[in-house]
């Protein structure tokens, strides 16, 4: 199995009241220097490997008419790399929780 | 109430809603109703608390997770742990959650839908500090609306709640939302911290309401205020 | 690829730069001005309008607007308006003010919001919610509840489950979290609002006589104070053909068409906005709407006695790239503009400081009577402001009744099969209960929060929603909303009328007494001749009837241009209609809960199945004549019906429309949770009994103890009243016809919408 | 400016209702072969740069504390390369919408 990550962000110019919730809140938390917080969706789709362009432009596809709603949001596909590890829910790329 | 017993704070935080009907219920069990302001570090000298529901901070992030950082919640979770009786509501149940006075956390409808409904519930538990004037296993009626009901919890801290019998309300009737093992409502060790999705509060009057059913937390908790 | 640099970028369109640029091509047609139009613009100014004014004066003078195609239709509420002791604040203002005793009042008011919920169900209907809801919170009032009639292409075309569901996830999603309850609505299904759905949002504030709120600015030297959301490139599509002229290409970014509401920002504007009426703080204040502060600026100084000053760099920005014209346009929600005594500002800024609600002076009253708008110290609108706000052009635009009418009307349903024998009307009795229109709206209403507030007295599915104003004195107001686009489409004066009877008798028969009106104009296109007649037709006939029964219209809202192509929507006036009730504990709900009270029919039961349920249910047919109209049969039966409330004859009401006597038993049954029995009167045939849509009828439920004095009044009054049947049993019988098992009849209507939206 | 994301998901013993939904609904739209999807969030923080690692524990303790419940939610912190393009949203490793 491969790992597809399809991102979505409400796109710049819209209002992202939840984001701007979060920010809000941080000073109160004790976290400065933080200038702007958007919160969008992150969904994982589990694949057969290998993962063929074919299925990146299917899922490209999926995301572009039923994940995003692209009125408003943007998104992007990746495949997700790194997948090696048993680790359910890893990231080589930053801290992991 | 005489010597100063039977005041009940109900905190408001920004997007707070149900806080006024929360301070009828307590005016219609007899107790005097005590408005709490989130930014406040001060609990004025009340005798309980109740966290209302509503979309505090709009719900935005989770349910809760703002609000728990509010300054009130620094005394109201010292005196919590020292034994005040504090009932969480829908959304005051998801800031006790957040804030770790009860376990488990809630979680988006597993249908996916805000659900508005009378609901039948189960009482578990007739001895924590808001139950005390029902019996156990009696059904009682109150208004359910809420997006993110969904109780869960890890199976360890499961087992634990029903060992410990913490369960204080269970749905019945059918599940509105996925909770685990049904469970609409918990209690802390102590019995004094109360949590629960259903609305106790929107049912104290024929008129308004399904039944007068929730009218017992508050005639509970002002009795044992009394007593204690 | 050639960039402009911004050195290249042209100066800033001032007055003054104007004056000196006659010549100039402005982007008017662009904008939706005719020629004329901006011709009288440049007449009114005395030169060339600059950017920033043209974008003001094009955005106010647009049909949403200014009502340039509806005024001289809509003139005849006020010419026509009844004497009404009740009216504090007439129409013209955000909300007609009812008075309704105990020195409350009421301000209630429907809106459309079609267009942008058909694009983005979600966010159109939310911030339809939040729109309506500023209205009412810019009177002085207290929103307390709300509605949403809405309207929807065919139940199982595809993309109805794209609208549907996301309108109503919008509406919950906004209105619950605002905490407020939502006590009815309507749906309807029908494949003309195929892509151009209509959602209408209603909200209902109360407040005491003397917190009455206007939109005006006066008293030179007030500030002018913004607060609520910063301002973002909202709702401002049409202005960035300006911007594309003020702009280089790497300037603004895409500017959306599409709003995206913060309720929880609205909830902290409501409540900050009631603690400054509290300590009354305010001398005037209006909401930001459709055209921003263009509209809010220009309204708030024409209305008033001086001039306005605003510097409009002052004004809070979530996206600095925006331009002055596209601040001026922006749309962004949940923002309010209140002018303020000097001395009160600083008490101001604190309460907005303690809801978290950004608010920044912008500007003040003048002296004069221009409204001046200033960019970095640089004048860039000069103009009277009534000319912008008021005084828009207005259109006598041709009208006619369509060629097809005639056909249609002669189209009678009379033709049509009907079920011969106890069997066949056994089955379309159920197939009408079960059909989407006809089916339970719980799918719809458990996403709506009812209980909120705690004043919910009724709420869906009753025939009005009913809350309570006053704690001690149980004083409280019933609201019903009602439209059938089916008996407009068949004669719009007539259907008019029936929209309004139908809201005026379901408030009624939740014991209120009717007072006023609010309406919402839902039409096709002012430019074809055919849909501007309907409009016309509908206008009047809803004008000569609110004369007739007493209840002037208090305000409302006009939504054109709802068709596709050629093809327009039925036409749809939704009227709400507001009553008063001096107790709620008299309330009469629907639902048949006593076994033993007796079943009467008030009214008389013709053949009448124009535009019916069951027309459209078996046949798939819309032809004939509506049923006919009879005010002063619906005002005794209102009269009735409240009489009886009151004096505790009825333990419960429910009126007859459409689906007519089976729909309504059904609902009763069901709600009560108990069968009814019920005799076919004699000259009647069954099947007429049970479906036809004859107007003036309510079905009663009498304690066996009330009988004679029931009796009594209604035919002391002269009103018919037959004796059909008896709360009994777990079935709905109709004796010697058929039987039909309350769990069956349960299911079939409650499976509808669960299994067409999941 | 540079970009500090926070991915949270449900912990994978957590019932996702909304993966599920999006799973179920994806035969309907003509998707095959996808075996499991999972629905997040993603936070998108704007710090100053250079993002030194005592930001970004301190992104990692925010995440702990508030961004995430970990009650039920597992999280990563990492900071998002590809950052130099000027593009508000682009993301150098996928199709970009
Ligand atoms: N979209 C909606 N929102 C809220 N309530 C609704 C909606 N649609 C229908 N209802 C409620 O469902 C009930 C039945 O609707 P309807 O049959 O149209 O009533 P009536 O015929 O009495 O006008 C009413 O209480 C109405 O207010
Ligand atoms: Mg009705």
């Amino acid at each position: 199995m491969a790992r597809v990550v399809v991102d979505v962000m409400l796109k710049p110019e819209i209002l992202d009241p939840q984001g701007q919730a979060v920010q809000r809140a941080l000073p109160r938390l004790g976290f400065e220097g933080i200038a702007d917080v958007r919160q969008g969706k992150r969904f994982e789709l589990e694949v057969a490997e290998p993962v063929s362009d074919e299925t990146l432009a299917r899922v490209h596809e999926l995301a572009e008419k039923f994940l995003a709603n692209t009125v408003i949001e943007n998104f992007t596909v990746r495949v997700e790399d790194g997948g090696t590890s048993g680790d359910a829910y890893g990231d080589a790329r930053g801290a992991v929780a | 109430m005489s010597g100063g017993l039977g005041r009940i704070g109900v905190v408001t935080f920004p997007g707070s809603l149900d806080d006024r009907d929360a301070q009828r219920a307590v005016r219609l069990a007899g107790g005097e109703p005590v408005a709490l302001w989130h930014r406040e570090k001060d609990l004025r000298q009340v005798d309980a608390v109740v966290l209302p529901g509503g979309f505090s901070y709009g719900d935005y992030l989770r349910c809760g997770a703002i609000a728990r950082f509010s300054p009130v919640m620094e005394p109201l979770l010292e005196q919590a742990r020292a034994g005040m009786p504090v009932l969480g509501i829908c959304n005051g149940f998801q800031v006790l959650c957040e804030s770790h006075l009860l376990p488990g956390a809630l979680t988006r409808n597993d249908h996916l839908h805000f659900v508005c409904r009378d609901q039948r519930l189960r009482v578990e538990r007739a001895d924590t500090a808001w139950t005390g004037d029902y019996e156990q296993g009696q059904e009682i009626t109150v208004p359910l609306k809420n997006g993110e009901g969904g109780y869960v919890a890890d199976e360890r801290t499961l087992d634990a709640l029903e060992a410990e019998g913490r369960v204080v309300f269970r749905y019945a009737g059918g599940n509105p939302n996925g909770s685990r093992r049904d469970i609409a409502g918990i209690t802390n060790e102590a019995g004094n911290v109360v949590g629960l999705m259903p609305h106790p509060e929107h049912a104290v009057e024929t008129l308004t309401g399904p039944t007068t059913d929730g009218l017992g937390f508050f005639t509970s908790v002002l009795k044992r205020l009394v007593t204690a | 690829m050639t960039r402009t640099t911004p050195a290249q970028r042209p100066v800033l369109d001032t007055v003054e730069h104007a004056s000196g640029t006659p010549g100039t091509d402005q982007p008017w047609a662009e904008l939706g001005l005719k020629e004329d139009e901006y011709a009288r613009i440049r007449d009114i100014l005395g030169r060339r309008p600059t950017g920033a004014e043209l974008a003001m004066y094009s955005v106010m003078w647009s049909e949403h607007c200014s009502y340039k195609s509806s005024k001289v239709h809509l003139k005849q509420f006020g010419e026509k308006a009844p004497e009404s002791d009740a009216l504090l604040v007439g129409i013209g203002e955000n909300a007609g003010v009812v008075d309704i005793g105990q020195d409350y009042a009421v301000t209630f008011k429907v809106e459309s919001h079609n267009h942008p919920s058909y694009v983005e169900p979600y966010q159109g209907a939310a911030t339809g919610i939040g729109g309506i809801v500023r209205d009412i919170l810019a009177m002085g009032a207290r929103p307390v509840a709300v509605m949403d009639p809405l309207r929807f292409g065919a139940a199982d075309h595809p993309d109805t489950r794209r609208v549907l569901p996301g309108v109503v996830s919008g509406i919950g999603g906004y209105g619950n979290c605002l905490g407020l309850p939502n006590i009815g609505g309507e749906t309807v299904f029908d494949s003309c609002y195929q892509g151009n759905p209509l959602v209408n949002a209603l909200c209902v504030g109360v407040m005491k006589h003397e917190d009455i709120h206007l939109a005006q600015a006066s008293g030179t030297g007030n500030k002018v104070i913004l607060y609520g959301a910063r301002t973002g490139g909202d709702g401002i599509g049409g202005v960035s053909v300006l911007a594309s002229e003020t702009f280089d290409e790497e300037g603004p970014a895409k500017r959306p068409a599409v709003q995206v509401g913060d309720p929880f920002q609205e909830k902290l504007l409501i409540e900050c906005t009631l603690e400054i009426f509290r300590e009354r703080l305010v001398a005037g204040i209006q909401d930001l709407g459709g055209a921003g502060l263009s509209c809010a600026t220009s309204e708030l100084a024409s209305a008033g006695s001086g001039g306005m000053r605003v510097e409009l760099d002052t004004v809070p920005l979530r996206d600095s790239s925006l331009s002055p014209e596209e601040i001026l346009m922006s749309e962004s929600q949940e923002r309010m503009c209140a002018v303020v005594e000097p001395d009160k500002v600083d008490r101001f800024l604190e309460i907005c400081e303690k809801w978290d609600v950004i608010a920044t002076v912008i500007g003040e009253v003048t002296e004069g009577d221009r409204l001046e708008i200033y960019w970095h110290g640089e004048q860039i609108v000069d103009v009277p402001p009534r000319t912008v706000a008021h005084e828009g052009p207005v259109y006598h635009r041709p009208y006619e009744r369509p060629s097809w009418q005639d056909g249609l009307q002669a189209d009678d349903p009379a033709a049509l099969p009907r079920p011969a024998n106890g069997d066949e009307l056994r089955a379309a009795a159920l197939a009408l209960i079960a059909s989407p229109n006809q089916a339970a709206k719980s799918w719809i209403t458990d996403q709506y929060d009812r209980y909120v507030l705690g004043d919910t007295v009724l709420a869906q599915p009753e025939d009005g929603g009913m809350i309570r104003v006053d704690d001690e004195t149980g004083l409280g107001v019933a609201v019903a909303t009602d439209g059938n686009g089916r008996y407009a489409k068949l004669d719009p004066y007539a259907g008019a009328q029936l929209a309004l009877a139908e809201s005026y008798r379901n408030v009624a028969a939740t014991g209120a007494r009717p007072l006023a009106v609010t309406d919402c104009l839902n039409f096709g296109s002012p430019e074809d001749p055919a849909a501007m007649w309907q409009f016309a037709e509908a206008c009047r006939g809803l004008a000569d009837a609110c004369l007739e029964l007493g209840t002037p219209v208090t305000g409302g809202n006009v939504s054109l241009y709802n068709q596709t192509g050629d093809t327009a929507i039925h036409p749809t006036p939704v009227v709400g209609v507001l009553g008063v009730i001096d107790d709620v504990s008299r309330r009469t709900p629907i639902g048949f809960t006593d076994e033993g009270y007796l079943l009467y029919l008030l009214g008389e039961t013709r053949e009448e199945l124009g535009g019916s349920a069951w027309s459209q249910v078996a046949h798939g047919h819309l032809g004939g004549l509506p049923p006919a109209v009879d005010l002063e049969r619906e005002r005794l039966l209102a009269e009735i019906l409240v009489a009886a409330s009151r004096d505790g004859m009825i333990d419960a009401a429910h009126d007859l429309s459409d689906g007519g006597l089976v729909q309504a038993l059904a609902e009763s049954c069901l709600k009560g949770g108990k069968g009814a029995r019920v005799v076919v009167p004699d000259g009647l045939s069954p099947f007429v009994f049970l479906f036809s849509e004859s107007q003036g009828r309510a079905l009663v439920a009498v304690p066996r103890s009330e009988e004679v004095r029931f009796n009594d009044m209604c035919s002391a009054r002269g009103m018919p009243a037959a004796r059909i049947g008896v709360v009994d049993g777990e079935a709905v019988e109709v004796q010697g016809e058929f039987s039909i098992p309350l769990s069956e009849l349960r299911a079939a209507h409650e499976a509808t919408l669960p299994g067409l939206f999941g």
